[in-house]
C-alpha cells in the first residue's frame, strides 16, 4: 500500500476532517468494534444473504443457493490468503494504479503485531475479506437457479481475482481511483454496482429461467427472505460503520445514516407499491430496504441524516422503477433483481454521494467535500469510477463466463432445471417435513 | 356400502365432522386438496409479478357408510358445510364392492 | 438535555457509586461496545422478535406479523429523526417535566463530532431509537392476525409519538419520573409495562380473534418462534448492559442479572409448567425466559447475582399464572400473550428494583439504593412510576385506537379474517414449500 | 485462581511473547470484546447449534432438540452461579490439581468492580459460563431422537459438574494440565475431545435410534441446518478471538486462524464428498466446517495463517473419514455424528496445535511454543492431556448415564420414538404449516 | 357420470387444466401425492448415508365428468399430461352415483 | 379391474410396498391423510391453550390391481399393515371401468 492515508479512501477523507484524529498504535476500543464488525459482515452473506436469496427460489432450488454462498464464502478466503489481500492493499510499484503488488502473499510478514492504522493487521484482513466473500455472493442472485455448481465455483474464483480484487484495489487499495478522490466510503461501486453489473450480464449470457417469464415463480419462503433481510440491515452496521476502521463519531454518524437510508428506502418502496398495485408487501418493503442500504453505501461516511433520507427516498423509488423495468419490460431474467437492486442503487448512491457529502445544504449537508473540490467536479469523479467499474466488470464477466462455458459448460439441463438443482447438483433435498 | 368424497372449504372440516358423528359415521379420511371450480382465486403479486392462485384450498372428506346411512350423511354434510358463497364444494358418491378393518379383519360393514 | 447525570436515570445512579467514573471526552471502547449494542437491540426486532411473534400466528398470517414488526421499525426511525429524539432527549423548558423540547428535531446540530457521555451522540441516538423501534413492535402481539394494516401503521405512528416518547422522556429524558429517582434500567416500565397494557387494551378494544377461545390456535412454526426467543435472549445483552452507556463494571454486571434472569425465568415456568400439565414444553421455556428478561429489565443496572435468580424465578412463576388468568378465565384475545409477559413482569421488576437493589440483603444484595432512600420509599416511587405509566398508557392508547377506528377502521372483515392477512393484506403468502 | 497467568493457559502461554502486554486496570476496549464475545458464544448455543442440530432430525424431533439445548443453557448457568464457576476458576487448595475451590460460591465477592486481567470479573464469569453452556449442547447430537427429557436434565447437570467442570479446570483454572503447559487455547480438548466422547459413550449406551441403519433418516430442514452452521461459524470468532480475553493481536489472529480454518475444513470435506460419492452437498460443507472449526478451536491463539490452513484441511479430511468409520462401519449411531466430527477433530488439532505453534516452520509457522519446549516435547504433553479427557470424559459419563439410567429410565418407549419425542414428551409439534 | 382420476407429473398440470377447460371441464380437485411405479426415483446422500427416494411427487387430479364428456376429456389429459418419458403417469375411470353441489343442493350432472 | 384404496399407519408404508411388489403390484399412488375414527388422537398444550388432535397422520395407498390379484393384494396390504393396535386402518375396494396409461396409451390391464 502507498501509505494508509493516501491509500484506503474513507480515511483519505476523514483525515481532512478537524477533530478526526487517526492514532498510530493500536487501540483497543477500535480493535473491539472491527472485529465486532468483521463477525457483523460476514454474519450478513452466512447466513443473511444465503437466506435472502434461499427464500425467494423455489423448494427445489434452496440448497443450491445456500451451497453457493457457502462456497464463496470458503473459496474467496482462500484466495484471499493466498494473493488475494496482498494484490489489494499492497503497493503494486509501476502498475499500482491497476493492481496491488505480491509482497504479502500467503500474508508473509503480518504477524500478531502487526499494525494497520490503530487496529491489528489481521483484523483489517479479514474485515476486507468479509467484503470480497459478500460481492461474488450477491452475484449468485442473477444466475440463481440454473447454473452448474462446477461452473459458478471457476466463475466465482476467477470474477473475485480478475474483477473484484483490481476494482477493490482501485478504490480503498491506493489505485487510479483513490488517486483521483473518487468517493466510495464502503462499497457502493466495489460492491454494489459491480455485483449488479456481473448479475445482469450473467443473466443475459446464460439466458432466462425455463418457463420465464409465463410460469410465476414465487418465493418458496417469504419468512426465510424477510429474516436474511434483517440480518442484512443489522449486519450493514458493521459494513458501513465498520469501513470507518474505528469506534469514533465518523463510525457512528455512518451507522446513523446507514439506518436512515434502510428505514427510507423500505417506507419508498412500500408507498409506491401501495400506490401502484393497491397493497404494500413484505417482500416490497425488504427489497426497498436492501436498495436503500446498498445506495446509502457509498455516501455513508460523507453525508449527514438529511441527506442519508432523501437517499434512502430516491433509492426506494428508483430501484422500485428499475426492478419492474429489466424484470417485466426487458424481460431479462435476473433472478433475484440484483442489477436493478444493488446496481442501480449503487450508481445512484455514488452520484448522491458528490451531492449530500457538500458541506453546503443545510438540513442535508454531509461532513463535507475535499477543499478544492466542488459538487459538479466531485460529481465527474463520481461518474467516472462509476463508468469504469461497469466497463471493467461488465466486459470481464462476460469473457470469464465464456471461458467457464467453454471448459465445464454454465447451464444445468432442462431436465435438471425442472427436477431442480438441489438434487440434481448435490444429492440432497431442503425439506422433509 | 357407498363411498361418499366430499370436497368442502377447510374452515367447515370441524362443523361437518360433528354433524357426520350425529348421524352415526364416526369414521373418516381427509386430504388437503386444491380445488379449482367457478371460485376465483386471489391474486398474489412479487416484485411486480403477478401471480394468479386459481387453485383454491379445500379439505376433502371421504367416508365409507351403509347404504341405509347414506342420505342422511350426504345431507349432514351439505348442511354443515354451506355457506351459500361460490366454491363450497362438492358431494360425489360411488359404490363401494368391500371393506375391511386391518386390525381385526371385520369385512363389509362390519368394518366401518 | 437538562444535563447529563440527571437526565438520564441509569446513569443517574451509576454516579452515585462509589468507583465507577463517567468518561468526559469519546472513549472509544465505550465507543466500541454502544455501536454494538444498537446492532443487538435492533436485532431484537429484526428478526428476533419478528420471528418470535411469527411463529406463534397461524401460517397466513404469518407475514403480516413480520411486515407489521419491519414497518413499524421504519416508521419509527423517521418520526424519531425528524422529531422523536429530541422530545425525549432536550430540555423541554417549562414542559420538561412532560416532554423534551424540539431543539434537536431533524437533529439539527448533530455532528461527528458531538459527544454524549464518552460516545458520540449519533450512537446515543440510534441506541435510543432501537428501544423506540421494540416498543411498538412488542404491542403487535396483542392485536395480531386481526389488525387492517393501514390502522396499524396510523396507530404506531401516534401511539410512538403519544405515549413512548413522552414516557421515555418521564424516565430517561429528565422529565418528573428521573426527577423523583424513579429506577427504570433498560425499561421496565417505558418499554414491557407500556407495551403490555397497549397490547391488552388493543385486544379489548378489538375483541377477540375469531373463533376464539373455542377454536385452537396452535403456532404454526415453532422452530422459528425459538429461534426469534433465542436472539431477543442474545439480544438483550445489548438492552440491558448496554443501557450503562459504556463498557465498564455496569454493563458487566447488567449482563451477568440479566442472564441470569432469563435462565431463571425459564426454569421457573418449565418447572410450574411440568407440574400443572405433566409435561414441560419448549414454547413455555422460552415464554418464561421472555417473563424473566422483561422482569429483570428495570433491575439489571441495580441488582446482584442473588437478587436476579430471585426476580427470575418470580418472573416465571408469576407469568405463568397470569397468562393463564388473563386468556383462560377472563378469555380476553390478548393474542401473543403480551400483558401477561410483558406487562406483568415489567410491572413486576419494576417493583423488586426497589427491594434487591438495596445493598442490605446479604447475598441478595444490589448496588444500593440513592444515599438517603429505604426500600420501602423506592417501593412507593416505583409504585407511583408504574402507576403513571399504566394510567398515561391505558388512556391514550385506548383514545389512539378509537381515532384510528374512526379514521380507517382497525379491524379485518370476518372473511380477511378466514382467508388470512397475508393474501388479503398483502398479496402474498409465506410458504410454497 | 492461583493467579492469572499460571491459571489462564491462553494467558499464560501469550505472556511470554514479547510485545503483548496484559493490562493491569480494566480496559474498555477489551470489556467492549469481551462483552460481544459472551453474546457470540451465547449465541453459538441459542440459536446456532439449536438450529444447526434441529434441522438434522426428523421433523417429529425437533423441538425436543431445541428443547434440549434450551434447557442446558438455563441449568448450566444456574450451576455456574451457584457453585460452578468457583471450581473452575477459584484455587482449590490442597485439591486445586484436580478441582477449585468454593470461596466464591454463590459467586461471593463478586461485584461490579471485581476486575479480571482488564475486564470486569463478571464478563470473564460470563463468557466462561457460555463455554460451560454449549459443552453439554453439543453433546445432545449423540442421544437426539430418542432419549427422555427427564434423563436429559439430569444426565446432562451431573455431567456438567463432574465431568466438564474438573476438565475445564485442568486446563484454564490453574489444574495439573495447565501446569504442564498443556496448549488448548479455546477448548479442543475442554470441549470437543469430551463432548464427543460423551456423545460417543452415550450412543452406544442408550443404543441405536429404532430403525437405525436399514430405516434411513434424513435431515428435516437443511435449510434450518445451514443457518445454525452459519450461526456457529460467525459466533466462533467471540470463541476463539474472544479466548484471548483482550482486544488485540492475539485476538485478531485468532480471528484469522479461525476463519481460514472454517473454509479450509469446508472445502476439504466438499472436495471429499465430490470424489467419493460424485456430488457435493450442503450438508458435507457445513459439516467440514464445523471440523474445521472444532480442529482449529485448540490452536487458534498459538498458530499462524499457514498452519491454519493446513489443519483446516486435514480436519475436513480426518473427520470426513471418521465420520463413514464409526456411522457406516461401526453403524454406532451417534446420531448427529458429534464424535467423528468434534470429538475427532478436537483431537487433532490438539496433536497439530504441537507442531504448528512451532515458530520454526517457515510460512506455516506459528508464534512459537513455551522457550524451553520442543515440538516432540509439546506433543507429549499434548497427547498426556488428550488421553486424560478421553479417559476421564468416557469413564464418568458411562458411569452418570449407568446412575441416571436407573433413576428415571435413560430412553423413550419404542412408541414414544416411533410418534416423536416432541408430542410424547412436550404435547407440542414444531410444524402446522 | 364418471370419475376421472388422472396421476400426472406435477409440472404439466397447468397444461392438463387448461386442455380440460377447452373441453368443457371446468372443476376439478388436485391432490399433491407421491407415485410409485416405473419410474426410478432419485438418491440422496446425507454425510454417506444413502437414502433411495423411490417415491416420485405426482398430481392426481379427480374430475366429475358427465358420460358424454368421458372420452373427450380422458384424451385431452393424456395428450396434455403426455411427455413420452416414464412416469407420465396413469388415468382410472370410475362410475359416479351422485353428485350435490353443495352451495344449490343441485344434483347430479347440474352439480358438475 | 379394481381399485383398492388402503389407508394405514405412515410407518408401515414401507412394509405395505413390498407386500404389493411380492404378489405382483408394482404400481401405486400414496396420499398423506388425516384419519379420524375410534382411535384417540394426542393434545398438545400452548401456554395451557389445549388443542385436541382428533386428526391422526395416516397414508392412503391407491393401488389399481387386475381382478385376478385382488384377494392376494388385499391380503398382503392387511398383513403388513396390521400391528394389532386401534387405528391401524381400513381397505376399500371399487370397481374400475378405465384405465389407461398416459405415456403408452395403453389401456386397461395393460395400463396398470
Ligand atoms: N367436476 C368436478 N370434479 C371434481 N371436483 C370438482 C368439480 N367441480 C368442482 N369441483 C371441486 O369443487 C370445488 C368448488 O367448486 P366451485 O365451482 O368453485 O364452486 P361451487 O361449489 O359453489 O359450485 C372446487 O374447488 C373443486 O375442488
Ligand atoms: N397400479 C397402479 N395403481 C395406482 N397408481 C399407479 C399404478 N401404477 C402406477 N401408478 C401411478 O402412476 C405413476 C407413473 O407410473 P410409472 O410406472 O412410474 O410410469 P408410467 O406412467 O410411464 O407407466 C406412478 O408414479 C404412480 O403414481
Ligand atoms: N368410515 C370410514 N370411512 C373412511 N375412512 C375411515 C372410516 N373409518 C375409519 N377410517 C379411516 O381408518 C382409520 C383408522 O380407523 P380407526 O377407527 O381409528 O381404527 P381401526 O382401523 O382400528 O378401526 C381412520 O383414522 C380413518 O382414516
Amino acid at each position: 500500500m502507498t501509505g494508509r492515508a493516501g491509500a484506503f479512501a474513507p480515511l483519505f477523507f476523514l483525515v481532512l476532517l478537524p477533530g478526526v484524529a487517526v492514532a498510530e498504535g493500536l487501540d483497543a476500543g477500535d480493535t473491539a468494534w472491527m472485529l465486532t464488525s468483521t463477525a457483523l459482515v460476514l454474519f450478513m452473506t452466512l447466513p443473511g444473504l444465503a437466506l435472502f436469496y434461499g427464500g425467494l427460489v423455489r423448494s427445489r432450488n434452496v440448497l443450491s443457493v445456500l451451497m453457493q454462498c457457502f462456497t464463496i464464502a470458503c473459496v474467496a478466503t482462500v484466495v484471499w490468503v493466498l494473493f488475494g489481500y496482498s494484490l489489494f492493499a499492497t503497493d503494486g510499484g509501476g502498475a499500482n494504479a491497476l493492481i496491488g503488488g505480491l509482497q504479502k502473499a500467503f500474508l508473509a510478514g503480518v504477524t500478531a503485531d502487526s499494525v494497520e492504522g490503530s487496529i491489528p493487521e489481521t483484523v483489517f484482513i479479514m474485515f476486507q475479506l468479509t467484503f470480497a466473500i459478500i460481492t461474488p455472493a450477491l452475484v449468485v442472485g442473477g444466475f440463481a437457479e440454473r447454473m452448474r455448481f462446477s461452473a459458478m465455483v471457476l466463475f466465482s474464483v476467477l470474477w473475485l481475482i480478475l474483477v473484484y480484487i483490481p476494482l477493490a484495489h482501485w478504490v480503498w487499495g491506493g489505485g487510479w481511483l483513490a488517486g483521483l478522490g473518487f468517493m466510495d466510503f464502503a462499497g457502493g461501486a466495489v460492491v454494489h454496482i459491480n455485483a449488479g453489473v456481473a448479475a445482469l450480464v450473467a443473466a443475459m449470457v446464460m439466458g432466462n429461467r425455463k418457463g420465464f417469464p409465463q410460469q410465476p415463480m414465487p418465493p418458496h419462503n417469504l419468512p426465510t427472505t424477510v429474516t436474511g433481510a434483517c440480518m442484512l440491515w443489522v449486519g450493514w452496521f458493521g459494513f458501513n460503520a465498520g469501513s470507518a476502521i474505528a469506534a469514533d463519531g465518523a463510525a457512528g454518524m455512518a451507522m446513523l445514516v446507514t439506518h436512515i437510508g434502510a428505514a427510507a428506502g423500505s417506507l419508498a418502496w412500500m408507498c409506491q407499491e401501495w400506490l401502484k398495485f393497491g397493497k404494500p408487501s413484505v417482500l416490497g418493503i425488504v427489497t426497498g430496504m436492501v436498495a436503500g442500504l446498498g445506495t446509502i453505501t457509498p455516501a455513508s461516511g460523507f453525508v449527514g441524516p438529511g441527506g442519508a433520507l432523501v437517499i434512502g427516498l430516491l433509492a426506494g423509488f428508483v430501484c422500485f422503477w428499475a426492478t419492474q423495468f429489466i424484470k417485466r419490460k426487458l424481460q431479462i431474467d435476473d433472478s433475484l433483481d440484483v442489477f436493478p437492486v444493488h446496481g442501480v442503487g449503487g450508481f445512484l448512491g455514488i452520484l448522491l454521494t458528490a451531492i449530500f457529502a457538500s458541506a453546503g445544504l443545510g438540513a442535508f449537508s454531509g461532513l463535507g467535500l475535499a477543499e478544492d473540490q466542488t459538487i459538479f467536479g466531485q460529481l465527474g469523479v463520481q461518474a467516472l469510477g462509476a463508468g469504469a467499474t461497469i466497463v471493467w466488470c461488465g466486459f470481464l464477466t462476460f469473457v470469464i463466463l465464456k471461458i467457464v462455458g467453454a471448459m465445464v459448460g454454465l447451464r444445468a439441463t432442462p431436465d435438471e432445471e425442472t427436477e431442480g438443482l438441489d438434487i440434481t447438483m448435490h444429492d440432497e433435498s431442503g425439506y422433509n417435513l | 356400502m357407498k363411498l361418499i368424497t366430499a370436497i368442502i372449504k377447510p374452515f367447515r372440516l370441524d362443523d361437518v365432522r360433528n354433524a357426520l358423528a350425529e348421524v352415526g359415521v364416526n369414521g373418516m379420511t381427509v386430504t388437503e386438496v386444491k380445488g379449482f371450480g367457478r371460485q376465483r382465486g386471489h391474486t398474489e403479486l412479487y416484485r411486480g409479478a403477478e401471480y394468479v392462485v386459481d387453485f383454491l384450498p379445500k379439505a376433502k372428506i371421504e367416508a365409507a357408510v351403509a347404504d341405509d346411512l347414506l342420505d342422511a350423511a350426504v345431507e349432514a354434510i351439505a348442511n354443515a358445510a354451506r355457506t351459500g358463497k361460490v366454491g363450497d364444494g362438492k358431494i360425489f358418491v360411488t359404490q363401494l364392492e368391500q371393506a375391511l378393518r386391518i386390525r381385526t379383519g371385520e369385512t363389509d360393514e362390519g368394518a366401518l
